[in-house]
């Protein structure tokens, strides 16, 4: 607001940062990404420290199919390329270009969604659920949250979809749209480790 | 803030082959932690320290060029990630360990 | 006027060091008495921390009394002071000596801590279990089989190992005269070391809030000589009176049968409740009220105004004469 | 639900009835009320006021719960509050001392005085920061319901599991506990990342980090704390929720899990919190001790390094709160040697403030009697610091009333001394009024006098072995008379607490009109704009030329701060009604959780992401004014 007079008038090259608001929206994002870390942090270590207490339910070893997480994964981290993609077609105030990237980006992270919801209703078949013991409660915390995110940002992108196409690539669009490729990315890296730490060291053991 | 604007508006546009190549390596390192999983090529020993680099090499490639942290006047977004994944580090172990 | 106030505070301060000089608590329950080695090792500790401070508090105070006095404004004074920004020497030097009070403090606290949490050889230890309830304690002597609760016996001299179990909360087992607390947690298995150097009853503490009776979760150790022990522990390890001498024990058995048994013998497993084979040696009555017929017939009739929160249930169905079985009963289990 | 359907139709039937009966105008008069300006503002200023006027109202409920402990603990056997009830009391006094008046108190001065000290108009999000006081405000009043709705909780402030799961606290009061924090706790991460961003990116040009005011250094730590400890808590009360209301199994040992893990995850974020509130006093303290010293403050660079240390240990030190926990000697001895560690920069603080007042020219104005009062008590709560971070010590002190004395040592004599001296020293530029100075003094010697009667006796009390949290006491060991003098000791802090809110209500009735520069030996920006200041602060932006930024003026011999703007209109953020009506859903939502009413539930969240959405798709520019008219700047 006191520097709004410095959002120059010529064309900048990163519209989400070329007003004082955008710049605050920038870095006040990028602060909760931090928060978010430990938040993550705390569910991990969670995790880690209750993943063998499955009782009589099955183990890590026995239950995970890294085939499915393969391609889950694969979904995931290509979502995260298009979403860049995309920010770069903002960039370039190309509405048409930055929209469709955008909507693979959806596409991608709906099949996630839905592998996943797959493979719940999968371990809950076999006896592994949120009540069944601790590695069950603390398994499905850490996963769901990253679902919830998943989802939360599914329904975010589609707002912000709506808006850009009504009111354009803005020095005020811009911004919000900057910051929700920024979540989709962190998304994509809590899933790293969530495959890391969950999937591969299960199998591991 | 004047001086940080007109960083903003000297910003380079980018090109989109960075972010395809550094796909290109994440898909790379998930493929070899998925191999070196289900395969013995890697002594036991050595599978969960080799996991957690490739993951890390990953975040890494993630935050600078997806996230963009290798551009100017990112400094700030850095020293809170960065401070952030050092306390994330230490309450997990934290817990972890009990 | 600056000055008198200061001399107030000093005189309040003073008036309670005072009152507080002339006592050190009392000798069976105060970390300042200790009984046993560990207690004493960690006073050492405390004398040692609180010296060292204490320099470092009257450094302070001296320079802070002397600069309120030195610089406060004085009636129509009007001074500009010097706009000192700092001193880089007395910047260093209260750091570092800081530093090295801090590593005089340290080497003997990781001493300490190693040292405490060494367990002694165990053919020269007795070994007790440790089962902290809401509210009451259990104690178990595996090398001898016996189990008692809320009083805990032990021979003067030896190295006791206590393994603390925890079935229900979070519990904390402290016996401030002999050794600072471990906490009881729930599905582990915490150790503590504890010795008395003389013989005498202590007082122990549930220090983790546990509950609505977590103020009175009270035990007591009696540390006595190796033969009052032993005479102690064979008189437990007989097996309780089998036949009742009168006909209103008998009556009490069969009462005792009928209402307590599902817990005070352990036949329920989601409910257990003390064990009450040698109830009539205890000196307390739910490790609160003293042992006598009059305090067990309100215990009795009402736990809930004794130990808030106990599971102990009201007996209050029983008519006059079948309470005074039942406590003759218990009275006859020696 | 029914309950809160009829209380809503009840206000909306009130405000109608005080703006003049329901008509077509009536939504007209109520946006244009004084009341709806103050439930809609995102000024910075009025947010913090409204910050302190609902932290001053839950310090005095947590004092209350705490003077009917003392009365309870007068003599031994006493039967005022006991078991559960006093349970409740215990865990609500240290719940709302520590979540509902401390921390909003901070926040009300850093809201009050962060944005004018570093010459900014307005936060970096007026919005966010209107959000943030109302989320705290719900969940504050949602714990507190508690009381009348089925029973408060009663597992302590650290509600450890085991105690806090379904099993052994039936009854909804944990619930409470945990939707309660949960909503208020959104609310001030949501403030700390308000301030950290406000104070990078809205600082006025020359106004670098070195040149920030020692309380805006510390209130950017403190942020810093905030954003990185309370993602723990957000994730502990997740998992006590989901155990209690969901039977799912982190913290029930019989199915595989562990209540360490809680005293893990409490920890991570409850020792950071002691930072939280205790940092912002240093800042206070610092600022005052310079200004009444009226010299610059020692060795400004050490304090803020001192500082940023404080901040970064107090990640690392968590688990000197679990010595006995059993987690062996290694850890303990790490975790022992780390906590030490921070007593290094405590000290090199108060070593600068004493040499800040070297050679100075003391007042002894009421906010410096608060910092002088505080040095010689908070030196005292870190001596005892020092002696609880070792633990073979530690073993003994553990849960006894030595650790009650020194943390209210270093909470009542660290901060709320820290916020009594901010409070009365930036009151005037908060309210345009002085204080009185006479019931100010009185306020700080009854309180002094009562805080040292009521808490040094305990040290003796916890090594004499009384534990904690307990509701009576043995007789003939001699706790009687030690408890006899606490208890006491209480009647000074009331009476205090008394000449406080009397002298309150007496200044805002006739106090004295304060200048702009109010003690006269203003060093900040604060001081170099009226008090209170217009709407948008600076009518031009300041030109920052070193630390002390009005000080270096004033001995270049200039009146006021020079511009680094011409004169011009000024952009401001609307209001917004959205902020409190998001609260309100999560309220409704924690409630319904609450009672297990699923529908209640849903309403609520629905109504906070219709919140979100209205949100997201509202493009309101705000308005602008003009400086050179002050009418339309001041509403107050």
């Amino acid at each position: 607001m006191a520097n709004q007079t410095n959002s120059s008038t010529e064309m900048p090259n990163h519209l989400e940062t070329a007003t004082f608001d955008g710049k605050n929206k920038v870095l006040g994002f990028w602060l909760f990404l931090g928060a978010e870390t430990v938040l993550f942090a705390c569910l991990f270590g969670t995790y880690l420290a209750l993943r063998n207490q499955s009782l009589e339910g099955p183990t890590t070893q026995e239950l995970f199919d890294l085939k499915l997480v393969a391609l889950a994964t694969a979904l995931l981290l290509t979502s995260s390329l298009t979403s860049v993609l995309a920010m770069i077609k903002m960039n370039e105030r190309n509405l048409k270009g930055m929209v469709t990237w955008l909507v693979i980006t959806l596409v991608l992270g709906l099949a996630f969604l839905v592998l996943e919801i797959y493979e719940f209703l999968h371990y809950i078949h076999e006896g592994h659920t949120f009540m069944s013991s601790a590695f069950g409660s603390s398994f499905y915390a850490l996963v769901g949250t990253h679902g919830a995110h998943v989802t939360f940002g599914i329904i975010w992108i589609i707002t912000l979809i709506a808006q850009a196409i009504r009111r354009g690539i803005t020095t005020e669009t811009a911004p919000k749209l900057f910051v929700s490729s920024l979540y989709w990315h962190f998304i994509d890296v809590v899933w790293v480790f969530i495959f890391t730490l969950v999937y591969l060291l299960g199998k591991v053991g | 803030m004047a001086k940080e604007n007109n960083q903003a508006i000297s910003r380079k546009p980018e090109s989109a082959v960075k972010h395809i190549l550094s796909f290109v390596l994440m898909i790379a390192f998930t493929a070899a932690a998925f191999y070196i999983v289900v395969s013995d090529v890697v002594p036991s020993g050595w599978v969960i320290p080799l996991l957690l680099v490739f993951a890390a090499i990953q975040v890494f490639l993630q935050l600078f060029t997806f996230m963009h942290l290798d551009q100017k006047g990112t400094a700030f977004y850095t020293f809170f990630m960065i401070a952030g994944i050092f306390i994330a580090v230490i309450s997990a172990v934290g817990i972890l360990l009990m | 006027m600056e000055r008198l106030r200061i001399w107030r505070i000093g005189l309040l301060i003073s008036l309670v060091m005072i009152l507080l000089a002339g006592c050190s608590g009392d000798p069976t329950l105060s970390v300042l008495d200790p009984k046993g080695s560990a207690a004493k090792i960690q006073l050492n500790l405390i004398y040692w921390s609180l010296g060292l401070m204490t320099v470092v508090f009257v450094i302070v105070i001296t320079i802070f009394v002397y600069v309120l006095v030195r610089y406060r404004k004085r009636k129509g004074q009007d001074r500009m002071p010097e706009q000192v920004h700092g001193s880089t020497k007395l910047e260093i030097i209260w750091t570092v000596i800081p530093i090295a009070a801090l590593i005089a403090l340290a080497i003997p606290t990781v001493q300490y801590t190693f040292d405490l949490a060494e367990a002694p050889p165990a053919e020269e230890t007795v070994i007790i279990d440790v089962t902290g309830y809401q509210f009451w304690w259990e104690f178990k002597y595996p090398q001898y089989g016996i189990t008692t609760a809320q009083e805990v016996h032990i021979p003067v001299g030896k190295k006791i190992l206590f393994r603390v179990h925890g079935k229900d909360v979070l519990h904390s087992f402290w016996v401030p005269s002999l050794g600072g607390k471990v906490d009881v947690v729930p599905g582990r298995v915490n150790t503590v070391i504890l010795d008395a150097k003389e013989a005498g009853v202590y007082q122990g503490k549930c220090a983790e809030l546990c509950g609505s009776g977590h103020a009175l979760m009270d035990f007591k150790v009696f540390a006595k000589n190796q033969a009052d022990f032993d005479k102690w522990k064979d008189q437990m390890k007989q097996p309780a009176p089998t036949v009742a001498t009168t006909s209103s024990e008998a009556n009490g058995e069969k009462i005792f049968q009928q209402n307590c048994i599902g817990c005070h013998a352990g036949v329920n497993p989601n409910i257990q409740g003390p064990n009450l084979n040698k109830f009539a040696t205890r000196t307390t009555i739910a490790g609160v009220l003293p042992h006598n017929d009059e305090n067990l017939k309100i215990w009795l009739r009402n736990p809930q105004s004794v130990k808030p929160g106990t599971l102990m249930p009201k007996i209050d169905y029983l008519n006059k004469d079948e309470l005074n079985d039942l406590i003759k009963y218990l009275d006859s289990r020696k | 639900m029914p309950t809160l359907i009829v209380l809503l139709v009840l206000a909306l039937f009130l405000a109608a009835i005080f703006t003049g009966g329901y008509n077509k105008q009536f939504f007209e008069r109520v946006r244009s009320s004084r009341t709806w300006d103050w439930l809609t503002t995102v000024d910075h200023k009025k947010i913090g006021i409204l910050y302190l006027m609902a932290g001053l109202f839950f310090f005095i409920i947590g004092g209350i719960e705490a003077t009917l402990m003392r009365l309870q603990l007068f003599a031994p056997g006493n039967e005022l509050f006991v078991g559960r009830t006093f349970n409740e009391l215990l865990t609500m006094h240290g719940t709302t001392m520590i979540f509902l008046a401390a921390m909003p108190l901070i926040f009300a001065i850093m809201n009050a005085v962060v944005p004018l000290q570093i010459g900014a108009r307005d936060v970096a999000f007026p919005f966010l920061n209107s959000l943030g006081f109302w989320l705290f405000f719900f969940g504050g009043l949602l714990l507190n319901l508690s009381w009348i709705f089925g029973g408060a909780p009663d597992a302590g402030w650290t509600s450890y599991t085991g105690l806090a799961l379904n099993e052994y606290s039936p009854g909804p009061g944990v619930d409470f506990y945990v939707l309660g924090l949960q909503i208020s706790g959104i609310g001030t991460l949501i403030g700390g990342l308000n301030f950290l961003v406000t104070i990078i990116n809205m600082r006025a040009p020359g106004m670098t980090f070195l040149r920030l005011p020692l309380f805006t250094w510390t209130a950017f730590v403190t942020s810093g704390l905030i954003l990185f400890a309370f993602p723990a808590l957000t994730v502990a009360l997740l998992m006590l929720m989901f155990d209690r209301l969901f039977g799912s199994n982190f913290f029930d040992y019989t199915m595989g899990g562990s209540t360490v893990i809680w005293e893990h995850l409490f920890w991570i974020f409850g020792h950071p919190e002691v930072y939280i509130v205790i940092l912002p006093a240093f800042g206070i303290m610092s600022d005052v001790i310079s200004t009444f010293s009226k010299k610059r403050l020692f060795g400004y660079n050490s304090m803020v390094f001192a500082t940023v240390l404080i901040g970064f240990l107090g990640f690392m030190v968590w688990v000197h709160h679990m010595f006995t926990v059993g987690l062996g000697p290694i850890t303990n001895s790490v975790f022992a040697v780390a906590t030490m560690a921070i007593a290094v920069p405590t000290g090199i603080k108060v070593f600068n403030w004493l040499f800040t007042m070297w050679g100075g020219e003391i007042q002894f104005k009421t906010p410096m009697l608060w910092a002088v009062g505080f040095i010689p008590t908070f030196v005292l709560g870190g001596m005892t610091g020092v002696m609880l971070a070792l633990p073979p010590a530690d073993y003994q002190y553990q849960d006894s009333y030595f650790v009650v004395a020194h943390f209210h040592y270093v909470l009542v004599g660290g901060t709320v001394f820290g916020l009594f001296a901010g409070i009365y020293y930036w009151w005037p530029k908060m309210f345009g009024q002085m204080l009185s100075e006479r019931l100010g003094k009185w306020h700080f010697w009854t309180f002094l006098i009562g805080f040292h009667l009521t808490f040094f006796p305990q040290h003796f009390l916890g090594l004499f072995g009384m534990p904690r949290r307990v509701f009576t006491y043995q007789t003939n060991v001699g706790l009687e008379r030690i408890n006899e003098i606490s208890t006491i000791g209480v009647a000074g802090m009331v009476i205090g607490t008394i000449f406080f809110l009397i002298n309150i209500v007496y200044t805002l009735r006739k106090g004295k009109k304060a200048e702009a520069d109010a003690w006269g030996l203003g060093r900040t920006l604060e001081w170099s704009i009226p008090s209170p200041p217009p709407e948008y602060n600076f009518a031009q932006t300041p030109l920052v030329r070193g630390f002390d930024a009005l000080w270096v003026e004033k001995e270049a011999g200039n009146k006021s701060m020079t511009p680094s703007e011409p004169l011009g209109s000024i952009h401001m953020p609307s209001p917004s009604y959205i902020p409190i009506l998001m609260s309100i859903g999560f309220f409704i939502a924690g409630f319904g959780f609450i009672v297990r009413g699923i529908p209640a539930a849903a309403i609520g969240l629905v109504v906070v992401f219709a919140a979100l959405f209205l949100r997201s798709f509202d493009y309101d520019h705000g308005y602008h004014v003009e400086p050179e008219d002050p009418e339309k700047g001041g509403k107050e």
